[in-house]
């Protein structure tokens, strides 16, 4: 099992999720993040004062698979999410050694769906 | 000596002599004809100016409503908007709207000095800036009910032209139609505080606004050939019930104010109505959202509010109380079936229903004067439809010219991002995690 | 010709007449009895249009001040109920109310005509119209106490029942043993603006309310047989804060208007003792706050304020200004001491504190008349205590009934979503992330 | 009988004797020397008390702008110190303020009798409250100018402290020296409603207590030597917005209500120049940003609104409604030029802009006054600079020994963790997320 | 060393906690998040048009423990989660190469607790 | 390559950031968080009840490194995060088994910087 986490453009959430759902993935969670990569931040400036903002507002999904679904998930993540454009955002892929759900105690390969 | 110092003297009075008066409340009146005038004028000053400066604090309410209803990611942008009606709505109804609105009219179509409030040779002036006061704070009223409907997508400067256009030449115009004597007025068009002359004349623009703005990115999604309406739902409830109470409150000063007297017993009356109007509204706009969409709908139910105060400001002296709720009423389920229509039909978007609200109950209540006020109902037909084509094509063409030079519309990418960062470099909530998925 | 053409007018006026007087400020007066009390009926129209609409406006205070100390869960639907109270509450007020208030009255008990505001063959309804319209946002704010105390766990529907029968029936054959000129009237109950009739009523039907529903789940945790009271914050302390300063501002409307007349100098003493017994009451709930928990706590003394102008209202013409700096103080302690004991002794759960600032301070006031105002205090105490009976008999019956019908409280479910879900089907804060773990 | 029972009288004389008036309204009212004087003192009575629950609703204001341009972790503490402004400042005014500022003169530097409204032998004590309402909330808004300028860094004790001392002293003996009819009076010096009296001399004591306590952590950042200015957004955009258009409406309170009369016609010119001024502040401010920062600042363009109001106060009556807007332009240009070099130049922490709005700008008005409507020049400076001298000379003493005694700042502990936690043990947004890392 | 990740319904994070410290586990991290899984979501009407919200609130609890301590974890968040309802939660186990106390340094499983 | 994730304290989020540039780390995901540690919490007291307040405000930093960056990280967050008092946080470090970027699609070392 693989924990795919993704950090993504907020706006693009919504199709990602669109994609996610036509590979049959439907399990995932949703926070949000501030992210600094190589999109170059903008200024704000408060009463006359500049500041550079270059944490910008990303969207971080969580999405934990069986190994066999984990190319059919970067997929529809890349569809989903990308534009082209700097900020795009990234895919992170780390090792799940267990699964549980907790209502039914269920472990492994049947929990994590 | 300022006249604070009376209780100096008062002291002093009191240490020597002994009780004297105090002489803020001691000043000799003669009691004759002079007095009873000073009186008179002094009740109708005052009057006004509280009206005035109520109606005034509705420009709150009207920032609250509409920020409360659209993204967080927008809300300096549209403060902005709504204080700048206010500011240089004044300013531009002081140099040129007056003068247009109640000015020496060309043949009953506008007027053509007072501008600057210049009246040379008039000694009175107090009679002048009192009516002037009263009257401009409804242009701003007028101005700023554009913004809620343009929320979200329209540029500040755009913004600013319009706000100078409206309070400089579309609303005086319509103003000198009727209130400033001129040709609809003479036919017996009668519009107690402006149902038509305010609130429609700003609903009909901001409908033309609309229209040539086009929707928010997002709102009306077509995925294979089939358009999916979204909501996009406002960030603070809170905020936009605050400023219905407030606007609720303002309007005391609205219709009240509109006697233009403070010695006319239909003030008791027009308070009445605006109170029983409004409950009216809020009761009928929850009903039928309760009944449509399976629960009351709350910012339906704060639009109902001032939908039936809308409905009752063309007629508040003479609509019945038990009449003016139902007046209430039906305004209440008119601007919940509008802003369906509009927005599920249409595909006018309409962030605050701002055109439903001011533009169609503004309309229902001129008609209302007919039915429930005694007023002739063909004029009042006559009259609400050319306020409609005289807001519609010069708001048109306003919003298309703005549109040909691109200062009307935000780019995407500015709008995605939202108006605070993008035309203002700011955020209107530092430090307050935002879902900003939208 | 509408009234608002004279500045036209004033110019063709001025241009070829020059300086004609304005037609507004210059109608012929003439000087005589008629004229003398125009004025009169002018300055109490004029003062009890403005009591009536600051009174209103108290509905903004209310509902800012319980969404403050509520769950950001519930704060759509608080709104809600306060929106409600106030329109269905003037609505009924209008039908029902006012008739039982003020109606021919049958045994000193309950009035019985003037129902829908029919008077066949009067003419002078201004009259009948200026004071209904100061009544009934009195009305509104008696009912609009209770929505606070049963936050955050009552049922929209069972609420709406509640909002029509307290305006309907409890607070109007309160209102008419008393000012209706009922029997504890005739006994010489002395309460100016209502510190009993108004709030107690609204604070100990909030009691009963808060009894029969029961406390929000998580308020009081039982585990090894001990109960752990908890704290459940508010979402939105500048919200809360701002509705008391609303609240303050209204309630010169509140208890100035109640001297029911524009020639009146009582309006002085009224002014300066509410705006001290407010201030005392602050410093007052503040102070003790910092002795009991550490700390000065913010909403504690917010509730002050509230308390202190509660205090005020029954003798606000004849408790000198330095008592009602005393008045006030006390009924800060009390507020504070109140909410200890029903918290954490009784386990009543009030989230924003109605019982102990209406219910309570509200008693306190009406004694205070008795203490510092020169008023019989056996009769005051009748009064509290007659009120106290009908109040929670009819409240008891009521909220009983609602709940043997199942329309009193949410599930569990329902709560811990959150009533903006659950009721409405909304978020009142769309966008911002909000800990739910409550 | 109650006064309110009047209703159930008209009916029953309805039915047995047939319309008969009012009792309310149709008290025989004898046509004399005693009813002019009657209707006057009411007009009067009526206008200043509007005028001063107006200014208290200002209080609302400044609290909702404090809170709005700081950070959410303070925001509960700036509530408590402008509740605590109006609460303590209303009672010491009540004990001392007012006898200072109108007692019976010594040298006319300070007054000294009148303490705690107590004039043995007066019967017509009317005069005497309704004046010291008007008077008293203008003591506590004088107090309440400083909270925002001491934002995020004050210990609330000193900060009572500080309270009690400008309500008590600082302000009255300025209100001594001007409208209590000293020295600056008798000089000639002329403020109409306060640009010095009221909102220099809160200014001017923000100034030396922002100095004396110094900049709030993180605000310059020293690296290298060289000092970076940072800016510290603040969490609520909308409620700042909120509480200007609050106080906008609250200065035709503030301005107009200084006629001290309501049989005035310098009412009328009073609130145009009041609106237009604010109006020309608002453009004022916007449009500098706009040059100097490349975008339109909103938070500038809200000060802006109140530099305007700031700059019209000492000659609301005398300036005319066309130059008006000019002050009003200036106090814009002012305020942001003002706020420009105090923070980035001298490095005063300001976190609202309090000492440019109201000291700067105060200052401003009332040259303005020499300038555009006919005082003395010469004599207006010398106001100004007397103002200065001895606000800046008290405050500074004040502040130092606050600060000497360890009750002036919090520990930088307590700062990072915000004061709501430190000095009240509560959060003021329950629930919601906030990056708390600034 | 093992990173104990859980998504839970909100309103049990009091249960889940006091289970913790039962349990002795005195550390974690809680962060918010919005979930997906097989519980379905409730439609929201704003203004007449309805949405479905199938993202629901989550509270999402980090613990990085010692081997040993794995499974009280794992039972102690169970049984302060679990209702018997869809939408309990999940629990996913990732592998902890390292943990450092950055106050002191200590790495390893004396960092840990 | 690696995850670090990094617990601080709020206000040492500027530091950390200005000792990542200076170690060249320029990519990072920040998040808020609620933390439980060793740092005793504080007591909130609302109208007269008081609340022990446990779960403190933290702040969370994600960053995919690769190997040989694993230590610099480390260290830079540990110069910017660390006062020497209780509450300073932890750094937890997981393995990563994949990077992509989204926008080009390149995978592992290439995509991460
Ligand atoms: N090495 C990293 N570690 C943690 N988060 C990262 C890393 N690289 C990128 N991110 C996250 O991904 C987001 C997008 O990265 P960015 O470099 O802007 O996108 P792109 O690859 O399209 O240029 C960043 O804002 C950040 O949240
Ligand atoms: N495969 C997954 N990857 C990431 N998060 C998941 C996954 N499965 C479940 N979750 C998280 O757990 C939450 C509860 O899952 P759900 O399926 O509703 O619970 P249950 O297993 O009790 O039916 C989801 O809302 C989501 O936040
Ligand atoms: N074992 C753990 N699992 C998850 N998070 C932890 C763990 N230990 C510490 N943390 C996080 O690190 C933060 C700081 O920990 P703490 O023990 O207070 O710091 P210190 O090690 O300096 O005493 C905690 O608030 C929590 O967010």
């Amino acid at each position: 099992m693989k924990l795919i986490t993704a950090y993504i453009q907020p706006h693009r959430l919504t199709s990602v999720k669109e994609e996610l759902f036509k590979a049959e993935v439907f399990r995932m969670s949703v926070t949000n993040a501030l992210g600094c990569g190589r999109q170059k931040g903008y200024t704000e400036s408060y009463r006359g004062v500049v500041t550079e903002v270059n944490l910008l507002k990303k969207t971080r999904i969580d999405i934990g698979v069986n190994d066999e679904f984990v190319d059919k998930t970067v997929d529809a993540i890349i569809r989903g999410a990308r534009t082209g454009e700097i900020g795009d955002g990234k895919i992170f892929i780390t090792p799940l050694e267990e699964c549980i759900r907790i209502r039914s105690g269920e472990r492994g390969a049947e929990a994590i769906g | 000596m300022n006249k604070r110092a009376f209780a100096l003297f008062m002291v002093v009075g009191l240490v020597f002599g002994g009780g004297a008066a105090f002489a803020q409340f001691s000043a000799e009146v003669a009691l004759d004809q002079t007095t009873v005038e000073l009186f008179r004028d002094s009740l109708d000053i005052i009057w006004l100016a509280l009206g005035a400066a109520l109606v005034l604090f509705m420009q709150a309410g009207f920032a609250m409503v509409e920020t409360g209803l659209t993204r967080a990611k927008n809300a300096g942008n549209i403060i902005m908007k709504n204080l700048m009606d206010a500011a240089a709505g004044l300013i531009m109804y002081f140099c040129i709207g007056w003068g247009i609105m109640y000015g020496a009219s060309i043949g009953g179509f506008f007027g053509s000095d007072g501008f600057f409030l210049a009246y040379p040779g008039v000694d009175a002036m107090h009679e002048v800036y009192i009516d002037w006061m009263f009257q401009a704070v409804f242009a701003a009223t007028a101005a700023t009910i554009v913004s809620g409907a343009m929320a979200e997508r329209t540029q500040f400067r755009g913004y600013l032209v319009y706000s100078i256009v409206i309070t400089a030449l579309i609303y005086p115009v319509v103003g000198h139609w009727t209130w400033g004597g001129g040709w609809l007025d003479q036919l017996g068009f009668t519009d107690f505080a402006g149902s038509t002359i305010v609130h429609s004349t700003g609903g009909w623009a901001a409908l033309a606004g609309a229209i040539v703005l086009g929707a928010r990115k997002g709102k009306y999604v077509k995925s294979n050939g089939r358009t999916t309406v979204k909501a996009l739902p406002g960030h603070n409830i809170p905020l936009a019930a605050l400023g219905v109470f407030v606007l609720w409150f303002g309007w005391f000063g609205f219709n009240g104010g509109s006697t233009l007297s403070g010695v006319d017993s239909d003030i008791a009356v027009v308070f009445v109505t605006t109170a029983l109007a409004a409950a009216g509204g809020a009761v009928g706009a929850m009903t039928l959202s309760w009944v449509l969409f399976g629960k009351p709908d709350v910012s339906m139910s704060l639009n109902g509010v001032l939908a039936g105060l809308v409905g009752i400001t063309a007629g508040p002296d003479v609509i019945a109380p038990g009449w003016s709720i139902v007046v209430g009423i039906i305004a209440g389920l008119l601007v919940v079936l509008s802003v369906e229509v509009l927005d599920k039909k249409f595909h006018v978007d309409d962030p605050v229903g701002a055109i439903s609200v001011h533009g169609v109950c503004g309309a229902w209540g001129t008609l209302a004067v007919g039915i429930f006020g005694g007023g002739a109902l063909f004029v009042q037909v006559v009259g609400v439809v050319a306020v409609f084509a005289w807001t519609m094509i010069t708001a048109f063409i306003l919003f298309g010219i703005l549109k040909a030079v691109r200062m009307l519309r935000v780019t995407e990418q500015e709008e995605l991002q939202g108006l605070d960062i993008s035309e203002h470099g700011m955020e209107s909530y530092g430090g307050f995690q935002i879902f900003s998925n939208m």
